[in-house]
């Protein structure tokens, strides 16, 4: 098993650059070659098994989590989403009524890039924009609320590919390059970014857990974790993902993290949704 | 309010299987909260599961069973239909119960 | 800027001292004082076998004797737990009329974890999900004839689940 | 008897004189304290505007303001140092970064 703490030695030291002179600024072409280092790295797991993260990468790890999917701890959350989505608001109107067929089975399309604001929106960003424009007061990015419904529109699009799309936009391209500077940036006084943990490191364990790769890895959103003890959003992974490498996070849904929703959903096109997941 | 309990009883080749998850926080009393008080012991002692009227499987519990209580067990016999009814206590004394048909 | 500068000593420095604790550091989750305190709610539960600290005492408390290994019981459980608050422990056993299955993890606070009841006609098979404070024997017990049989399987525990 | 008086007069005059310039002492240290925290702050905030402050940083800069306020002056400035240093280390890694990042792209 390899450490962390070594790698990153290695990553100190070795900052000279190593660029290749393809193509910058082409997010089809890169997206391939993100698919591609996961798939050489990992010859043995099925492409659409990299949503299950680290249960894609450990036998023993696999084993407990499909005897847990028996009867899902995430149940509960699950159940409470249906409900909280299909609550009628104070004018009478419905979540429903915000999205296209009833924001039943549509997850795998966020998020998306609008042309009227010039931003990415999230679903989590949507959803509160929703009860904004009726009337209702936001949710907490981070809370159980927020949590339970997306967990519930996610278990609506299981199974179907992410589908996100880059506009002929400068705009839309400018975030996605955004989010992908945020990715690979090293934060935090333990000097990782997002890819030393999820592109370099996958499979090994930092402390206790097995790390997840960044290929599918949004697939999988909302999760339980049983660390926290119930359903977490992915603000709030983004969140904790930050504090835990010592860099104070960022407000939930700022410009940088809904940036690299948008790469890290867009380089897992074509891999099925798999939300609700459950991690340790 | 929604029951606490979810069951998913299959009656299958002369036997049934009975899996359970009960919504309950299983407080073991060893955890501290954001103040660093103990969160008290909150946990179901009892669990019982009844078939056509008899008893079927009792489960007592300590503090080490896990939040949102999973188990499953099987009995001999059941058939489509039939009712399961299932109940638990818990150290405070609070109660839950849910009768479901055998599938 | 180029990116090929020396990172400045101070930040080398601060960053291999964080790094340095964060593999030591390990978890703090296991905080796990013991001191219970609850109240019997019910005289079929056998409330001082869940309060001990001692596994043989919880066997003798609960059964009055002591269990013998057998090979006819199968104890499945992962060799390191994903988490130690949720712990797939699962039971089978070939050994004929069984009359209860116990659970214990001697590295708990409290270490009888659960106690099942087998009426006639159940089966001796039982899954289930416990916390673990750390690294455990899972022992389980199993009441046959009359007589009482254990298996144990060691869990590894990173993160503990600190368990009752 | 008196020449003990004496020397227990000298004595207390001298604890006097004593405190009196540990107080001085005290008051010059706060004020180092405060121009440390002022820097530490200034950094921290800089740091901010790179979208990339440290937790520890936090801490530090907590740490000294708790020791400030116990009157631990010296513990007090020891972590505002500390706190700048790393606010400093930070600002030093955004910028750093903001090349440095494409190293590790996928491409």
């Amino acid at each position: 098993m390899r450490y962390l703490p070594a790698a990153l030695t290695v990553l100190i030291l070795s900052t000279a650059h190593a660029v290749g002179a393809d193509e910058r600024g082409n997010p089809a072409a890169e997206a391939r070659a993100f698919r591609s280092y996961f798939v050489k790295k990992f010859p043995n797991v099925k492409l659409e098994d990299f949503v299950n993260g680290p249960y894609a990468l450990n036998q023993d790890m696999r084993r407990q989590w499909e005897e847990k999917e028996q009867f899902p701890p995430y149940e509960f959350s699950l159940e409470a989403g249906k409900e909280l989505f299909v609550k009628t608001f104070a004018n009478g109107k419905h979540y429903a009524d915000c999205f296209p067929n009833g924001g039943i089975g549509i997850r795998q399309t966020y998020p998306q890039f609008d042309k009227k604001s010039g931003k990415v929106v999230t679903l989590e960003l949507a959803l509160n924009q929703c009860r904004e424009a009726n009337g209702e007061a936001a949710l907490s990015y981070t809370g159980d609320e927020m949590a339970a419904l997306t967990a519930y529109m996610a278990f609506t699009s299981r199974g179907k590919p992410f589908d996100i799309s880059i506009p002929d936009d400068p705009r839309a391209l400018a975030a996605y390059e955004n989010g992908k500077r945020y990715f690979y940036a090293r934060r935090g006084q333990l000097n990782f970014s997002c890819a030393t943990c999820h592109v370099q490191n996958p499979g090994e364990r930092l402390r206790a857990e097995v790390l997840a790769p960044a290929l599918g890895i949004l697939n999988a959103m909302p999760i339980y974790r049983s660390e926290w003890g119930g359903m977490g959003t992915i603000s709030r992974r983004f969140v904790t993902c930050n504090g835990q490498v010592r860099a104070v996070p960022l407000e939930p849904q700022s410009e940088e993290y809904r940036d690299l929703e948008y790469f890290l959903s867009y380089v897992s096109n074509g891999l099925p949704i798999s939300g609700p997941g459950a991690r340790p | 309010m929604a029951s606490s309990i979810r069951i998913r009883a299959i009656a299958r080749d002369g036997r049934t299987e009975v899996q359970t998850l009960i919504q309950h926080p299983m407080d073991s009393g060893f955890i501290k909260n954001d103040k660093g008080e103990f969160i008290p012991a909150h946990y179901i002692r009892e669990l019982t599961f009844e078939h056509n009227g008899r008893l079927v499987f009792l489960a007592d519990w300590g503090t080490a069973v896990s939040k949102d209580p999973y188990v499953k067990f099987a009995f001999q016999g059941g058939n489509k239909g039939d009712e399961l009814k299932v109940g638990w206590i818990d150290n405070k004394g609070e109660t839950d119960t849910t009768t479901v048909k055998i599938q | 800027m180029t990116s090929s500068d020396a990172i400045p000593s101070v930040l080398r420095r601060l960053v291999l001292a964080g790094v340095g604790s964060l593999v030591l550091t390990g978890l703090s989750i296991a905080d796990c004082p013991s001191s219970p305190a609850f109240a019997a709610a019910n005289d079929k539960y056998p409330d001082d076998a869940f309060k001990q600290k001692d596994d043989k005492e919880a066997i003798r408390l609960l059964y009055g004797r002591k269990a013998e290994p057998s090979d006819q019981i199968k104890l499945d459980a992962p060799e390191i737990a994903e988490n130690g608050a949720v712990v797939p422990i699962s039971v089978t056993t070939s050994l004929a009329e069984v009359t209860s299955i116990a659970f214990v993890i001697p590295e708990n606070p409290n270490v009888l974890a659960a106690y099942y009841r087998i009426p006639s006609g159940t089966l001796p098979n039982i899954a289930n999900r416990l916390k673990m404070a750390k690294t455990s024997n899972v022992i389980v017990i199993v009441e046959a004839g009359g007589k009482l049989y254990s298996a144990a399987r060691e869990v590894k525990v990173t993160v503990g689940g600190c368990g009752g | 008897m008196r020449t003990l008086l004496r020397a227990s007069k000298r004595l207390m005059l001298l604890v006097a004189l004593l405190m009196a310039s540990a107080a001085a002492l005290a008051a010059s240290r706060e004020a180092d304290f405060k121009r440390a925290y002022a820097a530490a702050q200034a950094a921290e905030k800089q740091a901010g505007s790179l979208r990339n402050q440290w937790t520890v940083t936090e801490t530090s800069l907590a740490e000294a303001r708790r020791a400030a306020s116990r009157g631990d002056f010296e513990r007090a400035i020891a972590a505002a140092r500390e706190a700048e240093a790393l606010a400093k280390a930070s600002i030093y890694q955004a910028t750093h970064e903001e090349e440095a990042w494409k190293d590790l792209e996928i491409r």
